[in-house]
């Protein structure tokens, strides 16, 4: 399996606090790699790094072979990489479904005119799309609410229709910041298995969560970091065991059912 | 050509000047901040204040120093009213509060005409003397002006930060339903901060009707520079406001006294621009939210 | 069913001693119904457990109690006092402490100057007290004193989130989703801080958690809700063992 | 018409098709009719909100992405200047000077849009407003080219024939109707839609691979092009340009068409413009306290209508859908 | 039957004073007239009425007032618009032949031949700035360098010009010219400016009342000593009400003596229909204007426009309240529609508006 992303290095400073500092991992194919660590380790600030939301201090990001550091976010997402945010993930104004569709957009032809003229052509895409937004509401149990303002939705959808719109964007690699948070464990098992299932279709997964029971369910590896450095990683297995992970992160009180 | 002297009596008007646009700046930007409305009527509460001195001091004949207080309060009293039955519908609503507040603003500015009739008319000098300090000539009026503008920027910087009701009012002003969830009366606290708003505005206006002249359309200078002062400082508060405000002042004093009026317009508004895009958050603005 | 036993324990009636009593409540914005006609009843310094899946309605409750969501039936009761109809900040001078979900911490204001303002009802001369106190609960609140809270870590906010709601020395407190992005190490904290606490201040509490192991660990008893209707009620060792329970809610591998 | 409408736009969205072709085709006879049946002065005055109609909708567009430009009506000057003074300068003809018009104004805002646009919000709304003042001053004190604060009077017509009121009320609501439609269009293209992600929250449309900035230069280029052939079309119409109608207060009007009418959807500015620019008019019998009047009516438009006037329009549609359900059973 | 005569005058923003002066001006003739029975033209009695429209000051402002007054009302004469832009944008609406416009605004484009029905109905500046400053040369005969403050406007920029002309004429030596933004309340930069400068004469020009009384105060406060000359604007009133005693010295021009006997009658109605507001310039102004044109209906025996504006032409030597009518303009705009009156010039003497001389252009 060939490598997806490769980061190098990555460093970033906040008026001298190190968020991120000197960290390296890479992500292959069909991978689903858990990034881990307590509270500040500074989880988020890495993914706003690799997604090009800020600047690295330090170091190289590499997507499917190219360098990407620093380049825009928006340009990455129509490369492939997407990724959702910990906290607002929803349009608050439009529907379900037309939070989704705007997801579409990286992964679609953007004409200006296609879409003014409303060409045949496009009309036709657009259809599929739509189908294609219907099936992906299906999948999260969202397609009743398709026509319910985000802003209407309980925490826990809002999570959900986060998901829905960064897989509408076909990715090659998602990064999820905790998609589990706020999930009753029979939702969260439901994204795990919606994760997996995205995994089978070619995507790689970096994902973010604090739900060990959901992590060690889905990761193929993890990485952990701690006061931004990278404190060990490995095989999900190896890593829940670690003691230093365990004083660290997951306390005595934890075990992987 | 330009001697000490000249260059120091610049800097005196210049700072006379600030002084205006700060206490203007501070009341706009303290509304703006809290119930997030750009109150166009700003300028009419410096007007209201103007003709309300006018009215103690001249009509009554009461004395300056105690006239111009007693006016803002009373402005800041009135101002209540509208607070109760417009601005309160509008707090945290930008887009619609500005249109009201504009409403509300040329129906008090149209309200002042059909009352005062247009004409500008002044506030005789309460304070004649011209002192000459060396070659400089300071006139009571702006020491006066200078004097009530350091104390109320002093007052207003003590209460905004070290008092409840200051962090009260910046905590309302970020999340009106966490506040009230910690114990904290948001509606009188949008009262309060909208009383001292309007008082503030309303000694400016005093000020200017002394300084300058009534009527009832010189709300608009005052609306426009404290918009200027507040974004220029960045809306990072009373430093902001300060810094702003003598930024401009003193520019538009020193610029239209070496290059003449009509020069001065394009390198003040050029250096506004220049500011804006060396600091996009203003002189001392945080980035927003 | 094990656990689904309504007389577990007396009906409201009976009981003087409680501290909250909320009496068929219905919630609803709009259209749409969140809490139907709801009814349960907390006891001074004990610890009840809200869960739920998405949209079951726990945010609701405590929002009716904080007066932040408009109850379309029933009463609210604290200490003998109706809360329905009083205002949010009246609510807590009434002295009930609230974590919203989703932590919503002044983003602008530092760290201190957010606690400064859970003390807001306290009188003066007990804030520093007690902002001590809190800070030596949460150390890492310490670290980061004068940054801006906006940019804590997810899991910083939550500990503010939850020392903002201890200033004011609640004598119920309301915590919605509290380990809604914690480190499980962070978990673990929490829960043993608002059992010290608890010991140290004998407060009662209401937590709605998605998290059910968790709170149930937490919590003497729990109340499960489904789409606005409570489906069982027991203690929690009681709940935590009912295989209906555990299959939707404490997850199953 | 239905398709070029399938948007969010058409409050007549939730009408069947067969009443909503009747509605159209009714509006549009109403429209043709009308200055064979209204006065001169109501023909003037209707030319007027139609052009005025133009650069509202353009502002409209800059609005949809979250921006306020006070620098709008300068951008009107813009065109006005440009099309007047090649006309009756270098005496070219009128479509040539009424596109340089627009060309100009878009021009200038693919300039100054990249520039301004790092900033956001109010600092955006002043760095306008100062641009805005900029060139106000500037066509006030270039006197050779522009004729000063006296401005330039006795323009043209674009042609002879148009020197009649009722002729240019023609030419006005054909360009309007043109105008319209592309903004209609346009947001109800992915685009659009693009546009009201943004609005929402930039940090999310950037991660969903919408490119946010360049999006906004667009957006900005082309409302401040619908100013500039308004403000083309205006000239030639009122034969005098006069920096006084371009400044920040005239920007403010057209927030104000727009706020007033209701800021999210395309119907507002229109509706925004009729009410404003007919107002004054309603009110003229009171000379001394039509200002009063039209600004309490502001606050109580407000207050009763948050979402603008369109809310009435949208109001009277569900109270008549609820009818008709409530009939259906 | 009924005459509906139209105004056109800022009634609101920073020329709303002149603009209800205007007003007030044509409604006291009117009065006047209805009073007397109204106006007899042959066999008809008209009962005369006034419809008025803001202009904000502003060209599109002017056009629409026009329009509507033509289009809308039917109507023929025209009184005002009073700033320059309107006026020539109002004019436009009335070409050609479709309404008499008796105008008061500065610019000298005003007047041209082919606008046979366009008459000004007060002194311009090109009329009265060489007799001014001719006086002011006389008076005083050792100042030397002037310094010029106008607004930035339509009139300023038209205006000084022919002032600067006038000045140098007269020997002097124009130094600095300041174009001042409306809004502007500082002055004290460019009176600074001006002392620097070592100024002996500074001319406000077309500077509104409210302006020029700010600029006489602020620099005497900064201890300016040399002459304060207006040459335009009539307003010495308001200049006294807001310089107070720093007015001392201001001198300026008027167009008419309110304290005179002939003026007396015109005073006593205003103040019976008004009260005490104060009386500008331009109240006897429109109201002569106003008088002159029913005098030119009552010849023409009809009120077709071209009639009228034919008579118009020929009141020269009829008594007005300005003294007898004398049309020129001839040799300066190639038309005879510009109506020349004597001037006065006013002085603030011991805080009070003192006429001290009268002028003839
Ligand atoms: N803009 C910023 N300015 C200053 N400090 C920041 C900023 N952003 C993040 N930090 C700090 O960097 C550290 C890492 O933050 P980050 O959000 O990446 O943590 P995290 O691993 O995502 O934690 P959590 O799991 O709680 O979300 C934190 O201590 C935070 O306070
Ligand atoms: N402001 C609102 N407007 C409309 N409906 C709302 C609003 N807030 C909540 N609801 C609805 O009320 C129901 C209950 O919402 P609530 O947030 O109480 O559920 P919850 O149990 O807290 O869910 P979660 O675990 O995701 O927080 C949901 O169906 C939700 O859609
Ligand atoms: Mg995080
Ligand atoms: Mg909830």
């Amino acid at each position: 399996m060939s490598v997806l992303l490769a980061v190098q290095g990555l460093g970033k400073s906040f008026r001298g606090l190190r968020a991120v500092n000197d960290v390296s991992f890479d992500i292959r194919e069909r991978e689903i790699v858990g990034l881990i660590g307590p509270n500040g380790a500074g989880k988020t600030t890495a993914i706003n790094l690799i997604s090009g939301a800020i600047r690295p201090t330090s170091g190289v990001v590499r997507f499917r072979g190219a360098d990407v550091t620093g380049m825009p976010a928006h340009r990455l997402a129509r490369l492939g990489l997407i990724r959702t945010f910990q906290a607002t993930n929803v349009y608050a104004g439009k529907t379900v479904f037309e939070n989704v569709y705007v997801g579409t957009f990286s992964s679609r032809p953007s004409g200006f005119w296609p879409s003014l003229l409303l060409t045949a052509a496009f009309r036709r895409e657009r259809e599929q799309t739509r189908s294609r937004i219907e099936a992906l509401l299906e999948d999260l149990g969202l397609r009743d609410l398709a026509d319910t303002p985000a802003a209407d939705l309980p925490y826990g959808y809002q999570k959900m229709l986060g998901l829905a719109t960064a897989l509408a964007g076909k990715p090659k690699l998602i990064m999820l910041d905790e998609p589990a948070a706020g999930l009753s464990a029979e939702e969260a098992d439901l994204i795990s298995v919606l994760i997996g299932r995205v995994r089978d279709q070619g995507v790689s997964v970096l994902v973010v969560d604090h739900n060990m029971r959901f992590m060690a369910k889905i990761c193929n590896r993890m990485v952990v970091l701690h006061h931004g450095m990278e404190l060990t990683s490995g095989p999900t297995a190896d890593v829940v065991r670690d003691p230093r992970v365990l004083e660290a992160y997951l306390g005595t009180e934890h075990s992987v059912a | 050509m330009f001697t000490f002297a000249i260059l120091s009596q610049i800097a005196l008007n210049g700072i006379t000047l600030s002084a205006i646009y700060i206490l203007v700046a501070l009341g706009f930007t303290l509304i703006f901040g809290v119930m997030r409305i750009v109150n166009f009527a700003h300028g009419e509460f410096a007007m209201l204040g103007g003709f309300a001195l006018s009215f103690f001091y001249v009509s009554l004949g009461l004395h300056f120093l105690v006239a111009l207080p007693i006016a803002a309060v009373a402005v800041g009293a009135f101002s209540l009213v509208l607070e109760r039955v417009v601005y309160r519908r509008f707090y945290q609503r930008e887009m619609p509060g500005m249109i009201a507040s504009l409403g509300v603003s040329i129906a008090l500015m149209y309200g002042g005409v059909a009352l005062w009739g247009t004409h500008q008319r002044s506030i005789p000098s309460a304070f004649s003397a011209v002192y000459t300090i060396g070659p400089i000539f300071v006139t009571a009026e702006r020491v006066v002006v200078i004097g009530v503008c350091l104390v109320s920027l002093a007052l207003f910087y003590l209460v905004l930060r070290f008092t409840r009701i200051g962090l009260a009012m910046r905590v309302v002003a970020e999340d009106r339903i966490t506040a009230e969830a910690q114990g904290i009366d948001t509606v009188a606290t949008y009262r309060f901060a909208f009383f001292i708003s309007t008082a503030m505005a309303a000694l400016a206006g005093g000020l200017i009707g002394q300084l300058f002249s009534l009527s009832p359309f010189m709300g608009l200078m005052p609306l426009v520079k404290a918009f200027i002062v507040v974004i220029l400082g960045g809306l990072g508060g009373i430093l902001g406001a300060a810094i702003g405000g003598l930024v401009l002042g003193l520019g538009e004093s020193f610029v239209s006294t070496f290059y003449g009026a009509s020069a001065a317009q394009f390198i003040s508004f050029g250096l506004i621009i220049a500011i804006l895009l060396f600091r996009p958050q203003g002189l001392v603005g945080r980035k927003e939210g | 069913m094990s656990c689904a036993i309504p007389g577990s324990w007396k009906p409201i009636s009976e009981r003087s001693t409680q501290l909250l009593d909320f009496n068929g409540v219905s919630i609803s914005y709009g259209a749409v119904r969140a809490v139907s006609e709801l009814s349960f009843a907390i006891e001074p310094g004990e610890t009840v457990a809200l869960i739920g899946a998405n949209g079951a309605g726990k945010s609701s409750i405590l929002k009716a109690i904080m007066g932040i969501a408009p109850i379309r039936h029933g009463s609210i009761v604290f200490e003998n006092g109706k809360l329905d109809g009083l205002r949010t900040f009246q609510v807590v001078r009434r002295g009930i402490g609230y974590s919203p979900e989703g932590r919503r911490v002044f983003a602008a204001t530092s760290v201190i100057e957010n606690l400064h303002a859970g003390g807001h009802i306290l009188p003066r001369p007990q804030v520093p007290a007690r902002l001590a106190q809190v800070l030596d609960y949460f150390p890492r609140l310490r670290e980061r004193a004068h940054q801006a809270s906006g940019s804590l870590s997810g899991g910083e906010q939550q500990m503010l989130a939850i020392g903002r709601a201890l200033m004011s020395r609640p004598r119920l407190l309301l915590l919605d989703e509290p380990t809604l992005g914690l480190a499980p190490v962070m978990v673990q904290h929490i829960g043993e801080v608002i059992r010290t606490v608890q010991a140290a201040e004998g407060f009662a509490v209401l937590v709605a958690e998605q998290n059910a192991v968790w709170a149930l660990k937490l919590a003497g008893r729990g109340i499960v809700l489904e789409v606005g209707h409570k489906k069982f009620q027991g203690r929690s060792q009681e709940l935590a063992q009912d295989p209906v329970v555990r299959a939707a809610y404490l997850g199953t591998d | 018409m239905a398709l070029l409408l399938d948007s969010d736009d058409a409050p007549s969205a939730r009408w069947r098709p067969l009443a909503r072709w009747a509605a159209w085709a009714a509006a549009a006879a109403a429209l043709l009719a009308f200055p064979l049946a209204a006065g001169g002065f109501l023909t003037h005055t209707a030319t007027l909100v139609l052009l005025t109609v133009i650069g509202a909708a353009g502002f409209h567009l800059i609005l949809r992405v979250g921006l306020v430009s006070l620098g709008h009506a300068a951008f009107a000057g813009i065109g006005g200047y440009t099309s007047v003074i090649l006309m009756m300068t270098f005496g070219l003809p009128w479509i040539v000077c009424f596109v340089a018009g627009g060309v100009s104004a878009a021009a200038l805002a693919l300039l100054v849009g990249p520039i301004v646009l790092r900033l956001k919000g109010v600092y955006f709304v002043l760095i306008t407003f100062t641009f805005g003042e900029i060139l106000r001053l500037i066509f006030n004190d270039w006197q050779s080219m522009t004729g000063g604060a006296n401005g330039i009077s006795h323009i043209p017509p674009p042609w002879p024939a148009l020197m009649d009121t009722r002729a240019y009320y023609y030419l006005a609501l054909f360009a309007a109707g043109a105008a319209i439609l592309f903004c209609a269009r346009l947001l109800a293209s992915d685009f659009g839609r693009k546009m009201d992600a943004i609005r929402e929250s930039e940090s999310l449309a950037e991660a969903n691979g919408i490119p946010v900035f360049a999006v906004k230069v667009i957006v900005f280029a082309i409302g401040c092009t619908l100013a500039g052939l308004q403000g083309s079309l205006q000239a030639h119409f009122i034969r005098l340009i006069s920096p006084l109608a371009y400044s920040f207060q005239e920007s403010l009007n057209f927030l104000v068409m727009n706020v007033v009418g209701g800021s999210n959807s395309l119907v507002g500015p229109i509706v925004g413009t009729v009410f404003l620019v007919a107002l004054p008019e309603f009110l003229r019998g009171w000379v001394e306290y039509q200002f009063i009047i039209y600004g309490v009516i502001l606050v109580v438009v407000m207050a009763a209508l948050p979402g603008g006037l369109v809310e009435l329009w949208q109001r009277a549609c569900r109270w008549i859908t609820s009818l008709s359900t409530r009939s259906g059973r | 039957a009924d005459l509906k005569l139209g105004v056109i005058a800022p009634l609101s923003g920073g020329g709303t004073d002149w603009g209800i002066g205007t007003q007030r001006g044509v409604e006291l003739a009117v009065d006047e007239i209805n009073a007397a029975g109204g106006l007899r033209v042959g066999s008809e009695t008209y009962r005369v009425s006034t419809v008025t429209y803001d202009d904000q000051y502003s060209g599109q402002g002017g056009t629409t007032a026009a329009t509507r007054l033509i289009e809308g009302d039917g109507v023929k004469f025209i009184f005002g618009p009073l700033g320059s832009t309107p006026v020539l944008a109002a004019q436009a609406v009335a070409a050609p032949g479709k309404a008499v416009i008796l105008s008061s605004g500065y610019s000298p484009r005003i007047l041209t031949p082919q606008g046979r029905h366009n008459f000004r109905v007060t002194l311009a500046t090109p009329e009265f700035a060489p007799a001014f400053i001719g006086w002011l040369r006389r008076t005083n005969a050792q100042a030397k360098r002037v310094g010029i403050i106008s607004p930035n406007d339509a009139t300023g920029q038209s205006v000084v010009p022919i002032l600067v002309d006038a000045y140098k004429k007269a020997g002097f030596e124009v130094v600095l010219d300041e174009k001042v933004e409306r809004g502007t309340s500082d002055f004290t930069p460019l009176v600074t400016r001006m002392i620097a400068q070592r100024i002996e004469v500074i001319e406000l020009d077309s500077s509104t009342p409210g302006d020029a009384g700010l600029i006489v105060k602020q620099a005497r406060q900064l201890g300016y000593r040399g002459m304060i000359m207006q040459t335009g604007g009539p307003a010495i009133d308001e200049v006294v009400n807001i310089a107070g005693g720093l007015a001392e010295g201001y001198t300026t021009m008027e167009w008419f003596d309110a304290g005179s006997p002939e003026a007396a009658p015109l005073v006593a109605a205003y103040r019976a229909k008004y009260g005490k507001a104060p009386m500008n310039a331009f109240v006897p102004i429109m109201y002569n204007a106003a008088k002159l044109l029913f005098e030119a209906v009552k010849r023409a025996g009809s009120t077709d426009v071209t009639a009228v504006s034919a008579e118009l032409e020929k009141l020269e030597g009829h008594p007005s309240l300005f003294g007898a009518v004398r049309w020129g303009g001839q040799e300066r705009y190639g038309i005879n529609h510009q109506l020349m009156t004597d001037f006065f010039i006013a002085q603030v003497k011991q805080g009070k508006p003192t006429v001290i001389d009268r002028v003839r252009p």
